[in-house]
């Protein structure tokens, strides 16, 4: 089917498609009932390493942990490895950190129609930040193949471009059609956060709406600390399991942190708030205006709680739930 | 006539058109999506639009912020996930797909990644492929809408982020991409362009009224071709204008705000 | 990390991993919102015919379309492909009709802890079937394949084995690590059934509780019928969209048949008949009694709602509906 | 003695302790899923049993007839589907499979694909994998329960189904299947087996009361290893059997009718 060499990419992979090591780990990961229930504060010093390879759940600013996210910039985290995975205000608050120092791309810096983050650009333009480029599919894919336990899946996209020459995909032909594929090597996240709707102390965990690539993620993950809008009775994860995304054994750490989301969006719950959003932007202008910025909302908060009370509390939140356009039922 | 519409309401009424009743298309949000979105409310009521977070056949009443959030999902037939989306483009099931893009070349190659020679100290960092690369690999036609100048049609793009034609007819393929996809349209602030089928080579359909063939090489950073039955984009109708206005983006988010 | 030869299959590929060919047919496949309610029978003449390779979904006694499967005995379908995928009823209906000459074995003439099949077991013995081997998650990973447009996805499974050697599965080495993995290639089902709880007239599905591999199976197939036992308006589809499994643009025919699963289970609406499973496996020890029994209960019946007749109706239908376990809440 | 329990009910209590609290475990119907479930309703209280048919961590009220049937659901935390019961084996997260089968040779290897000689015209054509070769690949740990005797374990099974140790120590390494898994235990009606560490071969660990090592050899054909420190097996406890017969298997359709 396809003509010409086999080409090669170039790009570091930052985190080994190891699918024995990765096999070893889940074998030893304890799968006992046990309350997981802790702070945000607690659950990323036990479990948010420096150094370790991060990602974050949801779609940038669209049901994203920004707890979690704070957390790691108060407790200066470093050398991150970063899962770029349709990113960008979870983006946005790490580059604000300089918690990380290698990141698989697929989308970064911008804010869709938002705009672009100035802080990203010249934190990723510094020469700081060492890349590897994906695409959101192939990226997603690489966490579908570490959760389904194989060490690649194939695909046909990143092919012919220099996204593809840029990345850590290998080029291989189909043992049955002869046709060109991109093999894409499983991602195993250290550790991973994921703000979902409900959670019981154990960790099983409901997302209402669209996933994303969280079922891929939880699975993929060695560690996975969750926020959830809402600690339920386990009773009620068994009385609708078809919404149940994630079974407790993935799970390290369950954190309640209502409106975790915010300034994000969180479906059926608060829309998000562009105006913060935008804030953020503002403030990024210039490194000096940046830092007193984040030595206000982030390095000068005890908690989330804190961030939360500055923007305006339940009233500035109340007004979030009524921009929600879904509603429940 | 010139206060009739503006320049962004043109390139919207004319991207809408160019999307068929009853297919299927991934669209980004912005321009694309008000294109889609007026598409469906006036000759494409079955458009069925996807979108690559997991969104699928929504019945829009707003326009997103983001690909993901609530106004993807409002009336949606399921709400699924990034893999559901791309593996339906991958398995050969959506028509069309809507992009933007800060550079594109004469074979429709986009970069979205850089400007600059050195990816790990880019002189601009952009975003990045986000699900470009996939979509225009793996839906059937990819339509691109952006501003037209010599920055942005250029002779050869800085990074080649997401496939066009790439050196080519047969480039695709021989690159291993699925066989009959590629670039279909690009609508610019000048201009309807389609790909000549012999050498897929960028080619201007419609000049936007009140441009010249010498606007367009003005503006254009590689060679364009132009259609031996070169026409005049046909202006935005008053239903067209009516329904982008009042039900589209009524707060003027990608169409600017009118005065009164 | 793996040591000696690559082994090879001797399997028959019944359908092959066409991805091209299947791109081009998905393309061509309307996509036009139209009301395809119709008969069994007319969407068995329609969408069914001699030498399709057919997929049966649910799980062989769980969630069946025990209707589609009789019209197709009853219109004497022949040379039919057939993916024995869990299959346990379906394969009885199937062998019973002998209506297939190839299947892709993972599980058949077995009805789980109910016992063994003597008609399945006499077909597959004369030598009448051409068989291919593989096992439950490899014959769904085929699918998956198929659903995810790829033309493989690799296993680690069927390694070092006999079900290996008479698959038609091949071994690779995996790019990045090395390790032998078995390439499964993509299967697309020329034509599928499968029984839903509700759908709308456009096809629009859910399936409640396990959905086993229909997800993949409805994605794969070229055509798919949908046999159901609601059908209910989209607004209904609408407003749980997080159970919907099958968009419409997949389907091909939809059926109102209530009961349809029968003598099968139909979580949350009816449990198994075991009395009558029973009946055809004493039926099937002979075949002049099965030949009178297929008679009585297919070719000598009309359509579905006679068979049902035959088994005492409504009054023994709401014993079954008793019997069952699991209730909506 | 000879009266306090049958075969059956002591070939359940002794395969029920093989399977530690806190752990996964997908099970098949019949014996072994009567072994979890009494497990989990006596020293492994939190078992996690997954069905391969896709539910997951149900709180069993009564023995499935099918692995798909609403009995595998009842009180579970997720239902999911085949590729998410699967996956999870693959990826290393199950410890613990237990399976049936027609044949068995020293090595673990089983099969129930067929009795003969030509995969074509089988003398006894059998199921077929169906989960077993996934699961005993990718599980870490792989029981059996089965009846002793001759026809069943065999010095060469006619067909390899379902990979036990293969042709013995670093055959399954070397075939790729997963580090570290393989044959566990064997639960039969004369004795419980487990495998030497070094050679990879069936050995017995204990020897059911009255069974004698002549027994086992007439009944075996391949040469079985006994285990230095060989034990009779503890009989059925009281509550084991009391659970077994009142909330385990009420109707007797494993462990049999008890006589009144």
């Amino acid at each position: 089917m396809s003509d010409g060499e086999m080409n090669t990419s170039m790009g570091t992979l930052f985190s080994p498609p190891d699918v024995e090591g990765a096999r070893q780990f889940f074998a030893a990961k304890s799968r006992v009932l046990t309350d997981k229930l802790m702070s945000v504060s607690e659950a990323v010093t036990q479990f948010v390493h420096d150094g370790d390879y991060f990602s974050s759940g949801g779609f940038g600013m669209i049901r994203i942990s920004t707890a979690v996210l704070h957390e790691i910039v108060r407790q200066r985290k470093k050398n991150l490895g970063f899962a770029g995975h349709t990113s960008t205000h979870d983006f946005e608050i790490l580059a604000a950190g300089r918690c990380f120092d290698r990141c698989d791309v697929a989308y970064i810096v911008g804010l869709e129609v938002c705009g672009l983050s100035p802080q990203a650009r010249r934190y990723m333009e510094s020469g700081a930040v060492q890349v590897t480029e994906w695409s959101n599919a192939t990226l997603g894919w690489r966490l579908k193949a570490a959760a389904m336990g194989v060490p690649f899946l194939p695909a046909r996209a990143l092919l012919g471009t220099e996204t593809f020459k840029y990345s850590a995909a290998k080029e291989i032909l189909c043992p049955f059609t002869g046709q060109k594929l991109a093999a894409l090597p499983a991602l195993y996240p250290d550790v991973s956060v994921i703000h979902v709707h409900r959670a019981d102390v154990y960790g099983n965990a409901q997302i209402d709406g669209i996933s994303v690539a969280d079922w891929d993620l939880a699975r993929a993950s060695k560690r996975l600390i969750l926020t959830t809008e809402q600690v339920v009775d386990t009773s009620e994860i068994r009385r609708t399991p078809e919404l149940t995304q994630i079974p407790y054994w993935l799970v390290d750490a369950v954190c309640h942190v209502p409106y975790g989301s915010y300034p994000g969006n969180m479906p059926y719950e608060y829309y998000l708030d562009k105006e913060h959003l935008n804030e953020w932007l503002e403030a990024e202008k210039d490194v000096a205006t940046l830092d007193a910025f984040l030595q206000k909302y982030i390095y000068g908060t005890q908690d989330f709680a804190e961030y939360l009370a500055l923007k305006g509390g339940e009233e500035h939140l109340a007004e979030l739930r009524a921009r929600e356009p879904l509603q429940r039922g | 006539m010139a206060n009739r519409y503006n320049l962004m309401e043109l390139m919207v009424c004319v991207a809408a058109r160019q999307l068929e009743d009853g297919k299927t298309a991934v669209i980004g949000t912005g321009m694309p999506l008000a294109a889609a979105m007026l598409a469906q409310k006036t000759r494409a009521p079955n458009l069925i639009i996807m979108f690559e977070a997991g969104s699928i056949a929504p019945q829009l009443v707003k326009l997103p912020l983001s690909v993901a959030d609530s106004y993807t999902m409002t009336g949606g037939l399921m709400l699924s996930n990034m893999d559901e989306t791309m593996a339906t483009c991958q398995r050969g099931v959506v028509d069309y797909t809507f992009l933007g893009g800060a550079q594109i070349d004469m074979y429709g190659n986009l970069n979205s990644t850089m400007i600059g020679t050195d990816i790990q100290k880019p002189k601009v960092r952009l975003p990045g492929s986000g699900g470009a690369n996939d979509l225009a690999s793996l839906c059937w036609k990819t339509l691109v809408i952006t501003p037209h100048d010599q920055r942005r049609f250029v002779a050869q793009v800085d990074f080649l982020t997401t496939p066009g034609y790439l050196t080519g007819p047969g480039a695709r393929e021989a690159a291993g991409l699925p066989a009959g996809t590629g670039p279909y349209k690009v609508i610019s602030t000048l201009a309807l362009m389609g790909y000549e089928s012999e050498t897929k080579r960028m080619c201007v359909e419609s000049l936007h009224p009140g441009v010249t063939v010498e606007d367009i090489r003005a503006n254009t950073g590689f060679e364009m071709l132009f259609a031996d039955n070169l026409i005049i984009t046909l202006e935005p109708t008053d239903e067209e204008l009516d329904v982008l206005r009042t039900q589209v983006d009524p707060l003027g988010l990608i169409i600017g705000k009118r005065s009164t």
